[in-house]
């Protein structure tokens, strides 16, 4: 796979923020990375670091009120082939963008189906607005959707309920339903979390599988490496609201420049290597101390530092920067330079 | 999910969900309005006794008055002293209209007093807040003038002063009957729901048969089963009773729901898994969680409640003479019909503190469910 | 001859009368039936389709005068009735009425199966009265005994059609009767003799009575011209009293009886204001009907029992009943005191000086101290020697505001004598079941209940057998309400019952007038019913209503409820 | 779904029968009964009267009657009205329909009125309009419905007397009419004497029924699957009317069943103030009266239209629900 | 019971635990929820939430129980602390067979088996403070009475890794990471010697998950507890885990020490679970093994192995023979009729 293709989507210093009653909250806080044409990017973080308010931000669905999109733009490459910043765009330009260009798929395959129409009208629904056809031609799509999608007797699925689906066939559905009208950029914002593995695998395998069809771009959010390892050509971490690290993704997983991209690395069991042999004492997983601090309350320098073992003083004092390591991969640590040979003698 | 770390330097102090619930409440404008317009209802209640110039039945026989206007109050008189006071009045009943005609007598002209003891007149006699037993009034003037704030009613009495004592039943009624609906509702929700099976399905049925009976009807032939020489306001409260008796089937329902769904929530398998026993379970974790609803339901169905007793009075079951509640004393407006409207619309003030009261638990009802609901916290 | 109406009934002059036109007026309740055998509340619409009887009574000087009859002979024992039919009277389908039409009437309202209101009437003192057929054009009615009453029978006793009623009796007998003419039943089957009969019944909102085409044929003006003047009578139906005033003001009906002073304020109020064009008579007369207190007067021998029965208490509760305010303030200042049974509208038979126990208060404490009651407890309450609380319970019914303002005032002025009367409102149907002796095991567990009479003898408007009578007998007592111990407990019961029944026997009207006097003078002094005060009547109608009586003879006795003061045949419309 | 109907029509048998019963004893219980009014007149004896107690049954035990109404109810004879010597079927067709007419104009009104209202209010939550609507519906929750209908009655004759607007001041029909009118004539007419008092009688359901939807909306426009209707591109009115009202709807839908015979109850003052010849003048004099089969027959069939009520709520749900399927 | 086919081999059909003593033996364990229809509401069907599940844990144990959603787990582990009564079989606890026991006999037993649960929002009553949660079990058993409860309590916290200070506290002031700590102090507030951990980290973010994970594995140790650790992710279990017990559709289908089962798998489902499993390491590229389809329901189980309809190693002879579980390796159970593959 080659990563030569233009640039797609740009964000560039988006922030986005929620007024609360206890005060605003800074849920995205300058945040920058672009993709390219077919190509994966993973967004990992844990929870609350961002993530989905990113994402819905590309989309323009953040809630207003509470929400608002306080500054940066997201440049945008249409299939009409025009850039245009979504940031500005009318609400009507926007619809028009949205399940068009750009679709999403959600984390929740339970709730994300309106319960009350069945799934072949809610795929439709999209085709009638955007492709301009009937009802009856937009079912036909439908069907060939869901069978696209590998939902076997899809003519007889296509008239059923959500509830009538399970979980890993919803999330087909809502798959299905995001790539109705060929979309450039496909935003995936955690789809597998709520899965189990064997579903969790069969989907993947069937993202895959459509990228490779379509030539889409897809922007994949979770916070499970490993799904991450599997999808992703790029990958960029979040921790409090702010991209810690961004890069490729065999970089990423081979030599971290962020502390917090490390402690993630570490702390996850990794399947089938450290299982545990009876009698012999077990290992323990590298634990990142501490909590994920409270958005409202970040600290002023690197948000990432009071959890940090490799905080100094100056790490308390201002956010550090994002620096440039090298090969196109990035990371917001003044001791990024440090680390090779720290990483060294943790393994060690 | 949100995972924050309670930063400890700025909550010193650890909020309970009720102070939470509390300072939610706090922030809504209009629950904070309802709450200090109910303070001030309850406290006219409380005081009611102090700030009636007259006695609940205080009338003549002899120097008869009926729909007395409210009472001209003139602040500054012919020797140019400063201060309160009303002239006499003249009444006679115009036979070409039909209407009491009330002139001032400029000749008899009596102070507005304050603070002043009322020996020897037994009507006047309140127990302050309760129990101390005196005559102190806040304004009141002497014979032969009276003081009609908000004019009087065909016998003459002061409706201001009716209108204050009124207030002590009008407010308690809402919430004797809700406190009677929410026991009874708890009691036989919490059995459905607990037990289950047998008593379940016949108190659920039951629920159902009454809601199926019009209420109406079961209140004026309930009430006609009452010994006749019981004592009136104990008969009116006995009237609560019924209403509490057809009411709760509707918080049952809800409680029965909630009982079955808390009982299999985590927190209560934990506790089975301790070892709590039956009555703790329900004592300490299932009936504290049916508490939000609850307080909601109380708050809502005491205007429910207050309104319910005017229609009594409407129908002409509800407070009986010489008792009056809000809801008899616009009961006695409607029944003058358009008279009342074109030519004493005084008699009208009841229904206002009615709306005022409604509005005010409505008020502190919403802002109550606002706070409860943490999705709808702000 | 056809019957001629006497001009001085109206106050038109037969030449302005138009003819046609619609009269509307209003009834509190829903008509239920609309057969007479049947009916049993007031007014019902077969009484207001029904021509009348063999006698009628001039509204104007109260004499009788034969009506459904030509001519009449009474024997010389004043118990037979010899009447000429008047020739040439219809039913609304035309047929002729005739003797045997009232042979028919007489053979079903006498009937005990039919069970119609009117059985009870066909009987004096238990002794029934018989009527029969000379020939077709003769009826005799034979009287058990000389009764003043008898008159006011013979004005009810009205004809009924034999050719629809009797072949429905002969082969169904009184069941079939009875499911005759129900309020569902087509208009066109229903037969009467009245002006109007009736066109269209909508439930529970209006009933519409047009013209009965034969009825001029033997009625007919002091110019000879055939009545009725109108084409149709519009019944509406409002069973709320302030919903009937609004229909009134917003001119939807013509006439209509204002019942208090507020809807008479703003009757007139609308009147002066033009806003609606028409006559008002305030206080046309005092109301036919009477509120008083009746005590507990069993031989059940309580201390209670014992205290009502002693007149002195009832004396005393007499001078605490402040009668003028209740006018005053419970009645608006329309209205007067009572003091006897007589209702206040029989002006000529009210007995003076039956007020010697009018309000006095002063009087009453003197009254009660010599009855031991002489010091009052701490909570002001008179107390005897025994130390007996002078306390008692007065029951009047919810519906009724009127009597409980009396009750109101007669609380308060009792609690300044000392005495502590207690209230208590009750349904009317629970308070009639505790006069009743019968349903209490013959034990009846009051103390005092406000209640009132109505209706009444006009020939003799004493209370009557029911209301005095003291020993169950059969044809009375039951209304006997403060004695139910069936037996007469008093000497004044026997002698008010003695001068009652030489008073219905007696035909001059002076000497009629003497007894009741004298009945009168007994009931002041002994007060068994403690009798309060009465309301007067007002009538109001529009300006295109004409035909009403002179001023003279409006009055709650000679006004229909339906239609005010007036007859509504010589009823017109003004365009 | 057939199965399920059955089912539930089983079980309406206990409930029904309880009610019934209940209502029966308790009329019963009450001191008097329709014969103690006659006692009272001076002109019927004694006798009379009981003569007429053994002929209306009321000397039989309670229990007793009560059968011998079932056993009459079940085959469809509702007994007989004692004030109108009538079958009670035939007394109660009328103000039955009458009721009906206002609670149906109602109930439309209620809908018709409360959604718009709620779903303009959780669009716009805090707007002008909504604090507008917020404010009316406060305000209607706190008048007494007869009182306000009192206000009504007098503002309309005020208007009539001084503009001379004619406008149907109580009534079911209007007396000025000829008697021959074509149908839809009178039904207008009918209409428009309906209008005050269905309007007066749902003035507080709307007020309740708009703000608990207003909450419902803005819940559900907080849901997952309206986020993904958004996604698409689907636009605002139809992410509102389409995906958020349906399910929105539910609840009111389950509340659907109470609503008839709550009405009709509700409807009663109203009733009378208005001189609307509906079922509660009927059941009020018939209270009065003690016309027990009239009585009876009330009861009957509210708790038949409650039982019913439920019922066509409960299938209209699983009409307007999918998830719910019945069986 | 079905003929199997290498009857021979099946010595004990109850797993024994790796070494030591049994402390708890489930027998034939059954749980099905009756569901109700027709016109009386009468019983048509059973969901088959646990069927026929047998094993045993040795004292100090830890035992992972494994499967996807929906497969049982749940109710398995109340089941054994009847907390859901079960439908069939027995659990025996240290040598008593606690399913025969009445209701407050059951209380004490109580005090030696807890649980902690997945959801650390709702295993938590929002109306009582951290000292209460924690304090209602010594309340109910009457332990550490006065002074010394708080001091047993500041302890507990300590132990789990908050501050004393956090006592006064209300659950909804914690992170989810905390208030698991809480629910495992709650746990250990009796001093249990058996604990059913419901899926303890899976709510939790991934680097909390490693904290917690590491704060059991700590108190096994020092306390010497046996544990029934539920997941459904095979990483974390393998890694804590002495033994797994692997579950499909209510019935087990492997149990097998933790490396053995992941570097030598025996059963097709076992195989695929492993293989579903992303590994984060964007450098290795495996080979999936894609299982087709849901898992079925478990009202209608497939007849026969539950797992063949998913199976690419089914026969025919799979949907007749329910496979019994035996031991194909020491230590190494298995309930799939074919021994010639894998
Ligand atoms: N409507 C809202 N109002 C207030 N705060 C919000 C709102 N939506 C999100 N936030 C805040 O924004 C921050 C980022 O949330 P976001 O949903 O983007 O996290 P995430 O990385 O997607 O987490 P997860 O993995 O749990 O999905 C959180 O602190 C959250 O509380
Ligand atoms: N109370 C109940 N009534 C009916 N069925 C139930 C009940 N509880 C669980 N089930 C069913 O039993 C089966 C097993 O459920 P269980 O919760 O034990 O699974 P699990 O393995 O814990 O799944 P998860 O990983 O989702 O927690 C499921 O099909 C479930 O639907
Ligand atoms: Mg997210
Ligand atoms: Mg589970």
């Amino acid at each position: 796979m080659t990563h030569q293709g233009e640039v797609l989507l740009a964000v560039n210093g988006l922030k986005t923020y929620f007024s609360t009653d206890e005060g605003v909250v800074k849920s995205v806080d300058g945040v920058t990375f672009h993709i390219k044409k077919g190509e994966t990017l993973a967004v990992v973080g844990e929870s609350g670091s961002g993530k989905s308010v990113t994402s819905l931000s590309i989309m323009r669905l953040i809630p207003m009120p509470p929400g608002k999109i306080v500054e940066g733009e997201v440049l945008f490459t249409g299939k009409d082939g025009v850039q245009k910043d979504i940031v500005k765009l009318s609400e009507a330009e926007m619809r028009k963008i949205r399940g068009n260009d750009i679709s999403m798929i959600f984390q929740e395959p339970m709730t994300s189906l309106n319960p009350v129409y069945t799934v072949g009208d809610q795929i439709a629904e999209a085709v009638i607005l955007h492709q301009g056809k009937n009802k009856k031609e937009a079912m036909g799509v439908a069907t060939d959707m869901l069978r696209f999608v590998g939902i076997p007797a899809p003519e007889k699925r296509v008239n059923e309920y959500p509830h009538q689906m399970s979980g890993g066939m919803r999330q087909r559905v809502m798959i299905a339903m995001a790539l109705s009208c060929n979309p450039a950029l496909l935003i995936a914002d955690e789809p597998t979390t709520a899965l189990d593995v064997t579903i969790q695998a069969q989907i993947l395998d069937l993202m895959r599988k459509l990228q490779r069809d379509i030539g889409m771009s897809i922007l994949f959010i979770t916070h499970n490496l490993g799904v991450v390892a599997e999808m992703a050509d790029r990958v960029v971490v979040m921790y409090g609201g702010r991209v810690v690290e961004e890069g490729d993704v065999v970089e990423i997983f081979k030599a971290p420049r962020h502390p917090y991209t490390m402690g993630l690395l570490n702390s996850i069991p990794r399947p089938g290597e450290n299982a545990h042999v009876a009698g012999q004492p077990k290992q323990r997983l590298e634990a990142i101390p501490g909590n994920v601090p409270n958005p409202l309350n970040l600290p002023r320098g690197c948000s990432f530092e009071p959890r940090c073992k490799f905080a100094v003083e100056a790490c308390r004092e201002a956010v550090p920067p994002l620096f440039d390591t090298g090969g196109g991969h990035t990371a917001r640590c003044i001791r990024w330079q440090e680390f090779e040979q720290v990483q060294q003698e943790v393994t060690a | 999910m949100t995972t924050t770390a309670p930063t400890t330097a700025r909550k010193s102090r650890s909020q309970s969900q009720w102070s939470i619930v509390w300072s939610q409440f706090k922030r809504n404008p209009l629950a904070r309005a309802g709450l200090i317009l109910l303070g001030l209802l309850y406290l006219m209640a409380l005081l009611a006794g102090f700030l009636a110039p007259y006695g609940l039945t205080e009338y003549s026989t002899s120097d008869r008055i009926s729909w007395a206007p409210p009472t001209p109050i003139h602040w500054r008189d012919a020797q140019g002293n400063f201060g309160p006071y009303v002239y006499g009045i003249k009444r006679d009943i115009d036979m070409e209209t039909f209407r009491d005609k009330y002139v001032e007598d400029t000749s008899v002209t009596c102070p507005v007093k304050f603070f002043q003891t009322h020996p020897g007149m037994e009507n006047r006699t309140y127990r302050f807040l309760g129990f101390i037993p005196t005559s102190l009034k806040l304004f009141s003037v002497d014979a032969p003038c009276k003081l009609y704030l908000w004019g009087s009613d065909s016998y003459g009495r002061d409706q201001f002063s009716r209108v204050m004592y009124g207030s002590q039943i009008s407010l308690s009624i809402g919430i004797i009957a809700s406190v009677l609906t929410v026991i009874l509702g708890l009691i036989m929700g919490g059995i459905a729901g607990y037990f289950r099976g047998v008593a379940d399905t016949v108190i659920m049925r039951l629920v159902e048969v009454l809601s199926a009976i019009p209420e109406l009807f079961l209140l004026i032939t309930l009430r006609a089963l009452f010994p006749i020489n019981s004592d009136p306001i104990l008969v009116f409260y006995l009237v609560i009773g019924i209403l509490s008796l057809i009411g709760w089937g509707g918080l049952a329902r809800i409680v029965r729901g909630q009982i079955l769904s808390v009982r299999e929530l985590d927190y209560v398998q934990a506790a089975t898994a301790l070892g709590a026993s039956d009555s703790r379970i329900i004592g300490k974790h299932l009936l504290p969680s049916t508490a939000t609803y609850i307080i909601i339901y109380l708050s809502l169905a005491i205007p429910g409640f207050i309104l319910g007793e005017s229609g009594l009075s409407f129908i002409g079951i509800g407070i009986v003479e010489p008792f009056a509640s809000w809801g008899s004393l616009l009961g006695v407006a409607q029944a003058g019909g358009f008279e009342s409207i074109d030519a004493r619309p005084w008699t009208l003030i009841p229904g206002v503190f009615i709306v005022l009261a409604v509005l005010g638990w409505q008020f502190v009802g919403d802002g109550l469910r606002d706070a409860f609901d943490p999705r709808r916290r702000r | 001859a056809p019957f001629v109406y006497p001009a001085s009934w109206t106050t038109n002059k037969p030449a302005e009368v138009q003819t046609g036109g619609t009269l509307r007026t209003v009834n509190l309740q829903d008509f239920k039936t609309l057969n007479p055998f049947v009916s049993k509340e007031s007014p019902n619409l077969p009484a207001y389709m029904s021509a009348g009887g063999l006698l009628g009574q001039d509204p104007i000087t109260d004499e009788y005068y034969p009506y459904m009859a030509s001519s009449y002979t009474q024997s010389a024992d004043k118990k037979t009735f010899t009447f000429n039919v008047r020739p040439g009277m219809k039913w609304s389908d035309g047929k002729p009425i005739t003797a045997d039409d009232w042979v028919t009437s007489y053979t079903l309202y006498s009937n005990k199966d039919i069970g119609s209101n009117g059985y009870d009437s066909f009987f004096i003192n238990d002794q029934p009265i018989k009527v029969s057929k000379v020939d077709s054009d003769t009826v005799k009615v034979v009287f058990p005994k000389a009764d003043v009453t008898a008159l006011e029978f013979l004005t009810g006793f009205e004809p009924e059609p034999t050719h629809v009623f009797m072949p429905v009796f002969k082969s169904k007998g009184a069941e079939g009767i009875k499911n005759m003419w129900t309020i569902s039943t087509d208009p066109k089957d229903i037969v009467v003799s009245g002006s109007f009969m009736l066109d269209r019944y909508q439930r529970g909102e209006r009933a519409l009575l047009k013209k009965n085409p034969y009825f001029g044929e033997w009625n007919k003006d002091s110019a000879g011209k055939a009545l009725p003047y109108l084409d149709s009578v519009q019944i509406n139906v409002v069973p709320d009293a302030n919903a009937q005033l609004t229909q009134f003001l917003a001119g939807n009906i013509d006439v209509y009886a204002p019942d208090n002073r507020d809807k008479l304020a703003q009757v007139k109020a609308a009147m002066d204001a033009k806003k609606i064009n028409g006559v008002l008579i305030p206080n046309a007369s005092g109301r036919a009907s009477s509120d008083f207190v009746v005590f507990n007067m069993d031989d059940s021998a309580t201390f209670k029992t014992k205290l009502f029965s002693n007149p002195k208490f009832r004396q005393a509760f007499s001078m605490i009943v402040n009668r003028d305010a209740m006018v005053d303030l419970t009645l608006g200042g329309l209205g007067q005191p009572t003091y006897t049974g007589v209702y206040p509208v029989f002006k000529d038979w009210l007995a003076t000086g039956a007020d010697k126990y009018k309000f006095n208060p002063a009087g009453a404490i003197k009254l009660l101290n010599e009855l031991g009651f002489t010091k009052k407890g701490p909570d002001g309450i008179l107390v005897d020697k025994a130390g007996n609380k002078l306390e008692f319970t007065l029951i009047t019914n919810a519906e009724n505001v009127r009597r409980q303002g009396f009750a109101k005032i007669i609380q308060d002025e009792a609690k300044k004598v000392g005495m502590k009367v207690n209230t208590s409102f009750i349904a009317f149907n629970q308070m009639t079941d505790m006069l009743d002796a019968k349903s209490n095991f013959g034990r009846r567990n009051f103390d005092a209940i406000l209640i009132g009479l109505t209706n009444g003898s006009r020939v003799f408007p004493i209370s009557g057998p029911n209301v005095i009578e003291c020993s169950g007998l059969a044809d009375g007592g039951n209304l006997h309400m403060f004695n139910q111990s069936n037996k007469c407990r008093f000497p004044f019961e026997t002698q008010t019952i003695n001068l009652y029944w030489k008073g219905r026997a007696e035909f001059n009207l002076a000497a009629r007038k003497a007894i009741a006097n004298q009945i009168q003078r007994i009931e002041a002094e002994q007060q068994p019913y403690v009798q309060l005060a009465a309301q007067t009547v007002h009538y109001a109608w529009t300006d295109r209503t004409q035909g009403e009586f002179p001023r003279s003879a409006i009055s709650s006795l000679t006004a229909s409820t339906l239609y005010g003061p007036r007859v509504i045949d010589l009823t017109w419309i003004k365009r | 779904m057939l199965p399920y109907i059955f089912r539930r029509v089983l079980q309406f048998i206990p409930t029904f029968l309880l009610a019934t019963l209940l209502a029966f004893f308790i009329v019963q219980l009450a001191p008097g009964d329709f014969l103690s009014q006659l006692k009272e007149n001076p002109s019927v004896r004694p006798e009379t009267v009981e003569r007429l107690r053994r002929e209306f049954g009321l000397d039989q035990p309670i229990i007793v009657q009560y059968f011998y109404w079932l056993k009459n109810f079940l085959t469809g004879n509702l007994g007989q009205s004692f004030q109108y010597k009538r079958p009670v079927t035939e007394v109660i067709g009328g103000p039955f329909v009458n009721s009906l007419i206002l609670v149906l104009i109602g109930t439309i009104l209620h809908y018709v009125v409360s959604i718009p209202i709620g779903v303009y209010s959780a669009v716009r939550p805090y707007s002008t309009g909504d604090k507008l609507f917020t404010f009316f519906s406060y305000i209607f929750l706190g008048i007494p419905s007869f009182f306000f209908a009192l206000l009504v009655i007098w503002g309309m004759l005020k208007l009539q007397q001084n503009f001379g607007w004619d406008m149907p001041l109580g009534n079911k029909t209007s007396s000025k009419l000829p008697a021959d009118l074509p149908w839809w004539r009178s039904a207008w007419d009918v209409f428009i004497h309906a209008l005050a008092p269905s309007i007066i009688l749902v003035l507080r359901g709307i007020s309740s029924e708009s703000r608990f939807l207003r909450g419902q909306t803005m819940e559900v426009l907080g849901q997952d699957y309206v986020r993904t209707a958004r996604a698409k591109g689907v636009s605002e009115n139809k992410v509102v009317y389409k995906h958020a009202l349906r399910t929105a709807l539910i609840p009111l839908i389950a509340g659907l069943g109470g609503l008839l015979p709550a009405l009709i109850g509700g409807a009663g003052f109203l009733e009378v103030v208005f001189n609307w010849p509906g079922l509660t003048p009927l059941n009020l004099t018939a209270l009065y009266n003690q016309d027990i089969y009239i009585l009876q027959a009330v009861t009957a069939i509210s708790t038949l239209l409650y039982l019913l009520g439920n019922l066509v709520s409960d299938l209209l749900l699983s009409v307007i629900d999918p998830r719910i399927r019945y069986h | 019971m079905t003929t199997t086919i290498a009857t021979a081999e099946t010595s004990d059909r109850r797993v024994m635990p790796a070494a030591g003593e049994t402390l708890l033996d489930v027998q034939n364990l059954e749980k099905f929820f009756p569901i109700r229809g027709g016109l009386l509401s009468r019983v048509v069907g059973n969901v088959k939430a646990v069927n026929d599940v047998s094993f045993r844990l040795g004292r100090g144990e830890v035992v992972g129980l494994v499967g996807e959603s929906g497969s049982g787990k749940t109710t398995a582990g109340r089941a054994i602390l009847r907390l859901i009564e079960p439908t069939g079989g027995q659990v025996i606890f240290n040598g008593t067979d606690i399913t025969k026991l009445g209701k407050s006999q059951m209380r004490d037993y109580r005090r030696e088996m807890q649980i902690i649960f997945q959801d650390p929002f709702a295993s938590l009553n929002p109306r009582m403070t951290v000292s209460d949660i924690i304090g209602e079990a010594m309340q109910i058993h009457n332990l550490n009475p006065g002074k010394q409860r708080v001091e047993r309590i500041a302890e507990l916290l300590e132990k789990v890794g908050l501050r004393p200070e956090h006592m006064r506290r209300y659950p909804h002031e914690f992170s989810g990471g905390q208030r698991q700590r809480i629910g495992i102090a709650r746990a250990l507030a009796v001093d249990p010697s058996f604990i059913v951990a419901d899926e303890p980290v899976s709510a939790l973010d991934v680097s909390i998950q490693a904290q917690v994970v590491n704060l059991l594995q700590d108190l096994q140790e020092e306390l010497g507890l046996t544990v029934l650790f539920i997941a459904h992710d095979l990483a974390v279990v393998e890694y804590i885990c002495d033994r797994i017990i692997v579950m499909y559709l209510g019935r087990i289908m492997e149990i097998a020490p933790s490396r053995e089962l992941n570097n030598n798998p025996k059963h097709p489902y076992t195989e695929a679970l492993l293989s579903a499993a992303p590994v984060p390491d964007p450098t290795v590229k495996r080979q999936r093994i894609i299982l087709e389809g849901d898992i079925p329901s478990p009202i209608n189980p497939p007849s026969g192995c539950v797992f063949r309809t998913r199976c690419r190693y089914a026969i025919d002879d799979c949907a007749k023979i329910v496979p019994e579980l035996r031991e194909v390796a020491p230590n190494h159970f298995k309930a799939c009729i074919r021994d010639d593959i894998l």
